[in-house]
């Protein structure tokens, strides 16, 4: 019998490791942030996968929240686009 | 980037998509026979939380948090500090004191009403996954972060003239979290100084009687219609810990949005 | 009251399906040509996977998975309303 | 008796959930251009998501389970449900807002454009 779960979760933690390369390889930086945030997403629905909410809402609001949040206050300030 | 370098991360990304999908089909992982050989530390966890009169008894049926506050409370109790010299840090570096910057001239009356709408709601969920920390998963950090959403709704929608004029003040935020602080340290104290005037054992972060201290917090208050699970310190301590961490986030943003975005 | 075994020709089911949806959304969430159209994906995928969550929960038979669901939604829309406010201001500069 | 039409109901509402979804992500990729997607955006947050919320909170309320169990995932479910149908809306707008008055997408196969004129006109 296949665990369902876990098969969701392994296709989600593949996803969040594209996401984490492309954010890697991006120029426009808004696009990265917008890409970590992604990774958030799927890293969040691993922890569902592996019976962990207390983990899952303390990294959602960090991983996808505040860390969103100060990179874009940062990005007004500076450059949009890397060299 | 290169196409070579392309290639090798898309060998790389599907040979681990190929292990993780073989992991899963066979079961590999927590689902086949490791589920049942847990460490032994872990096994005296899970066995000892929910008996009476057990090595770590917390009066909560809740094991993660009974764990994270009672048998390791003083790392949580660090940890909170980190956080709190962080947020220290940050105000040093950035603020001095908060500007009221006026309403954003982008955000449109949708958005507005909707985040006026929507933060009562966050604050109330927040509120509950703080207080049913000792029965249901959550607690004072995940309590406090799902809070910070409110302010920071209110500030994307309405400036932080708004949040300032609720009395989302610099002074009474910082004095919110070292009252937070403070708290969760006199809590853990607490049995220690009962035990020294008392002249028997006890543990720093002692939550229920153990057989070698017999002091203890409140574990349920009886009621004619049943009990009241409190779980000893950890309702107090996830109280003083959401207001800590609310009180934090919020003030980060705001330092951050005083100082850093919107043109000069 | 129905019995929990009528939950286990349902569930497998809607699961496959929204994870289909999970993973259409996903190509366009990773291609999208601009920000817009990634934010406008992530959005409409968060909330597939808010559904998937609840899934999961009853396929668990633990309820306690549920709540994770409220704060992703609601940090989501902060990551909406930021990128627009990024893209309203920088204009201006 | 009740159950029954309780978990079936919310089973029915489930699928359809399910069939709006896969709708809104198939569009979602054959749409050309941003503004054309936020149909299929509307369709899959409020089609793809509500609808299997509401059918999940109704679902379990029939099931053979104990009640504090039933009533919080029934609570869960309808608080995300409402926060969902609130703010998704209101984040597609704004999104199709900014998009449009930055030009960072243009609406490339328009006949005529009456917003970006009125912005003209009023600078």
């Amino acid at each position: 019998m296949i665990h369902i779960p876990l098969l969701i979760g392994s296709i989600g933690s593949t996803a969040a490791l594209i996401a984490a390369i492309l954010a890697m390889f991006e120029k426009d930086l808004l696009k990265a942030i917008v890409l970590s945030g992604i990774e958030s997403i799927f890293t969040a629905f691993l922890l569902v996968v592996l019976l962990a909410p207390d983990l899952l809402i303390a990294y959602v609001a960090v991983g996808l929240g505040i860390n969103s949040v100060i990179l874009i206050y940062a990005l007004l300030r500076g450059e949009r686009y890397e060299e | 980037m290169k196409s070579s370098t392309h290639a090798a991360i898309s060998v790389t990304v599907a040979l681990i998509f190929a292990l993780t999908v073989a992991i899963a089909l066979i079961k590999l992982g927590f689902a086949g026979p490791w589920v049942t050989q847990n460490i032994n530390l872990a096994n005296m966890f899970l066995t000892g939380v929910p008996v009476p009169h057990s090595c770590c008894f917390s009066a909560s049926p809740e094991v993660v948090t009974s764990v994270i506050w009672d048998e390791r409370g003083i790392d949580t109790f660090y940890e909170t500090s980190v956080l709190f010299l962080a947020i220290i840090g940050t105000l040093y570096v950035l603020a001095g004191t908060f500007k009221a910057r006026p309403t954003p001239e982008g955000m449109t009356l949708i958005v507005r009403v909707i985040s006026k709408l929507v933060a009562p709601i966050i604050i109330v969920v927040s509120l509950s996954v703080a207080l049913h920390g000792h029965l249901t998963p959550g607690g004072g950090f995940q309590g406090g972060a799902i809070f910070a959403v409110a302010p920071v709704l209110l500030l994307a929608g309405w400036g932080s003239s708004k949040l300032l004029s609720l009395g989302f003040e610099r002074d009474t935020l910082l004095s919110l979290r070292v009252t937070g602080v403070l708290l969760i340290a006199l809590t853990g104290i607490g049995t220690l100084i009962i035990g020294l005037l008392k002249g028997v054992n006890a543990y720093v972060f002692l939550n229920q009687p153990k057989p070698q201290a017999p002091i203890g917090y409140l574990g349920w208050i009886s009621t004619p219609w049943g009990n009241i699970v409190l779980g000893g310190t950890l309702i107090l301590l996830n109280i003083f810990e959401f207001l800590a961490v609310a009180a934090g986030f919020t003030l980060a943003i705001l330092a951050v949005d005083s100082s850093g975005g919107g043109k000069e | 009251m129905v019995s929990l075994a009528e939950l286990n020709y349902v569930l497998p089911a809607a699961i496959s399906i929204f994870t289909l949806a999970m993973v259409i959304y996903t190509y366009r969430v990773m291609k999208g040509p601009t920000v817009p159209d990634m934010v406008l994906a992530l959005d409409a995928l968060t909330v597939d996977l808010i559904v998937l969550f609840m899934l999961i929960t009853l396929y668990y038979g633990t309820p306690y998975l549920a709540i994770g669901a409220i704060p992703l939604s609601a940090w989501v829309f902060i990551l909406d309303i930021f990128v627009a406010k990024y893209l309203l201001e920088a204009k201006k500069k | 008796m009740i159950d029954q039409i309780l978990f079936w109901f919310g089973v029915a509402l489930l699928f359809m959930g399910g069939v709006l979804d896969v709708i809104a992500s198939v569009g979602m990729n054959r749409f050309r251009n941003f503004y054309l997607r936020l149909h299929a955006a509307t369709i899959g947050s409020i089609g793809g998501g509500v609808y299997p919320l509401v059918g999940v909170a109704i679902l379990v309320l029939g099931l053979d389970v104990p009640s504090t169990f039933k009533y919080y995932i029934t609570g869960s479910a309808l608080i995300s449900a409402l926060i969902v149908v609130l703010t998704s809306p209101a984040g597609s707008h704004i999104l199709a807002k900014a998009a449009h008055k930055s030009r960072e997408v243009l609406p490339k196969p328009a006949i005529v454009d009456r917003l970006k004129e009125k912005e003209v006109n009023e600078e």
